[in-house]
């Protein structure tokens, strides 16, 4: 009965996994990828967790469980943010040649 | 079929090595350099820790994984004083590549 | 119950594969970046299924030391694009950016 | 049979990551393969039965190396003016050294295939695990069996310091260390600084304080410390200290120095760095407290580089 409860969540959670790469690959634009991105990973890493947390021996690692989980969050909401602000602004951005040099922009800017 | 992962790590080590080796001689950009050294270095640990793994039953050496744990720590200490050198180079010399390899007065060389 | 866990592990490294691919095609400095974080979050998740699997749960440490530091590479890129690497991206708006820059990046 | 197929997947995305961080064009997406790359050799370590040394390299291989390379990449960029090719251009040259890098990886995996059977010394370490004065074999190896490699490699964490701060510029010397790091307050980068660094020094000091146990200790935990450190000054919470604070320089040398120490007063125990084993365990720990001090002390300052002179803006 555990088992089975944890192979539906890791399942689930996989699935989750499998439609954020989906959209990571598939989504046309830098932030619309985004977008897809950190929304379906962190609920799949959540599913796992979830499954595996009723297989722990202990209380410590069950602490540990969610700490982690707790942490993904943290840094995908942060990093999230933070890139988004720094990727062109929408529309804009998917030009193959504006790629290569990502210094150029930065020297205009420091005459 | 059943593949020991000692075998799989072993041979992906192996190959790690040349493929940094590659790297570190074709690239002229000294950052590149130190990424491909790095994986140079990767390799050796990985060959190292499934040298170490051949015995599934008697499980991980100690010795190896402490000395490999050294030599993470030891990569990263050179790596950072390379990446300082690079910077400074950048800073005086105004280039990422030493004088010898710097012929980029052909903005397209080597590029397909 | 141990090949399950090997069977998810290795369906989460294909789409860390998928999420290499973004890696490579770029074409912003950011979408490779996020794809970045993606492959820390399914490491996360592999990390966690191969506890499971082998049932030495000291492993969670691995996940728990990924997961504090996943953002790191990102913080460290969102500082390297500013100025001489300081200064917060949030002090400019993309829009006035993109009209000082003259061109998108 | 289902492990070969996740070790053989895991094999070639690491060959994939490792390949595009050699070999692809563009730089910054090289560097962000080789941070992709750490976490997956991480995993790696994992299915080698090597814990501690996947804690090292999740750490700093996906951690520490990849914000030491991107602050590089972008400095250089701003600096060196021209790009130079980014690759050799004579196809001769780029044909004989993947020639040879091929005839070196087959001499390599041929040595690999042929190794002698495995004598380990897993049987001697668990032999004299007991009179380690620590339960975890690769903290015993690291602390006691094998002392030598670590005081010296802390030894060698403070030279390569000391060769990056002699890259100091004259009038910056005695300065903070590293660029300045300023962000606007109550930004997401700030909260985000003033929430991880709790969780991060706990968990720093909970893999020191269970490494004489189970899988972790002063380098893993060190390089945590450092990490949290790093977050704080990127977010602008705190400012790197000057290079010539006296009470930095005492954190950067105390864990060599009481290490040193404890190996000369083990001549008076019998030779030079024996631990008495009615001592080694709280002799370890202690040893293992000033060392993650100073690890983290340095491997924080590598990060940051040497001090830079103020910029008129």
């Amino acid at each position: 009965m555990i088992d089975l409860f944890t192979i539906v969540m890791t399942a689930a959670g996989l699935i989750f996994f499998a439609a954020g790469t989906l959209g990571l690959i598939r989504f046309p634009d830098t932030h619309s990828r985004l977008h897809a991105l950190t929304k379906a990973d962190n609920l799949g890493l959540g599913l796992i967790a979830l499954g595996l947390a009723v297989q722990v021996p202990g209380p410590a690692d069950l602490f540990k469980l969610i700490l982690i989980w707790a942490l993904a969050i943290l840094a995908a909401g942060a990093t999230a943010q933070l890139v988004a602000r720094i990727a062109a602004p929408a529309g804009l951005g998917d030009d193959e040649k504006a790629q290569d040099g990502g210094s150029d922009g930065q020297e205009r800017r420091r005459p | 079929m059943v593949l020991s992962a000692s075998l799989l790590y072993g041979l992906c080590g192996a190959a790690l090595i040349g493929l940094g080796l590659y790297g570190f001689v074709v690239h002229r950009r000294l950052i590149r350099r130190v990424l491909a050294f790095n994986v140079i270095g990767s390799g050796i640990f990985l060959l190292f820790g499934a040298a170490a793994y051949r015995d599934p039953v008697a499980g991980s050496d100690p010795v190896p994984q402490a000395m490999i744990i050294t030599g993470i720590v030891v990569a990263l200490s050179a790596t950072a004083l390379a990446l300082a050198l690079i910077v400074a180079h950048a800073r005086l010399a105004r280039s990422d590549a030493l004088p010898e390899d710097d012929r980029s007065g052909d903005p397209d060389e080597g590029r397909p | 119950m141990s090949s399950w866990y090997l069977l998810v592990a290795t369906g989460l490294l294909l789409t860390i594969a998928g999420a290499l691919w973004r890696v490579w095609r770029g074409p912003e400095q950011a979408d490779r970046m996020m794809a970045a974080q993606l492959v820390g979050t399914g490491g996360v998740g592999v990390i966690l299924l191969l506890a499971a699997m082998s049932g030495d749960w000291a492993m969670l440490d691995v996940a728990l030391v990924l997961a504090l530091l996943a953002a790191l590479a990102a913080i460290a890129f969102v500082k390297s694009t500013r100025g001489e690497g300081e200064g917060d991206p949030e002090d400019d708006t993309p829009e006035d950016r993109a009209s000082e820059d003259g061109a998108p990046r | 049979m289902i492990a070969s197929i996740f070790d053989l997947t895991l094999c070639l995305v690491i060959l994939a990551a490792a390949g595009a961080a050699t070999l692809g064009r563009d730089a910054f997406m090289a560097v962000v393969f080789y941070i992709v790359y750490g976490i997956l050799i991480a995993m790696a370590w994992l299915r080698l039965g090597a814990i501690d040394v996947a804690l090292a390299e999740a750490a700093i291989g996906a951690g520490l190396t990849g914000v030491l390379l991107l602050a590089a990449l972008a400095r250089v960029a701003r600096k060196a003016g021209k790009e130079p090719a980014s690759a050799a251009s004579v196809p001769a040259t780029t044909i004989a050294t993947a020639l040879a890098a091929l005839v070196i990886t087959i001499g390599i995996a041929y040595a690999f295939l042929t190794l002698p059977e495995p004598q380990g010394l897993q049987g001697h370490v668990a032999e004299n695990l007991a009179a380690s004065g620590a339960e975890n074999p690769v903290t015993a190896v690291l602390l006691n069996f094998r002392g030598w490699d670590t005081l010296l490699e802390s030894i060698v964490l403070l030279a390569a310091l000391l060769g990056i701060w002699t890259l100091a510029q004259d009038e910056a010397w005695g300065g903070r260390a590293g660029l300045r790091h300023v962000t606007r307050p109550g930004s997401v980068l700030a909260q985000f600084g003033r929430i991880l660094p709790p969780i991060g020094l706990l968990v720093g000091v909970y893999l020191v304080w269970a490494g004489s146990k189970q899988p972790g200790g002063a380098f893993q935990g060190g390089t945590v410390l450092a990490a949290v450190w790093i977050v704080t000054i990127m977010a602008g919470l705190m400012q790197a200290p000057r290079v010539a604070d006296r009470a930095l320089r005492a954190a950067l040398v105390i864990g060599p120095v009481i290490f040193l120490a404890l190996a000369v007063a083990g001549i008076f125990a019998g030779a030079f760095l024996v631990l008495p084993p009615a001592h080694a365990g709280w002799l370890i720990l202690a040893v293992e407290a000033v060392l993650t001090l100073s690890i983290a002390a340095t491997l924080a300052m590598l990060v940051f580089g040497p001090p830079e002179p103020e910029e008129k803006r």
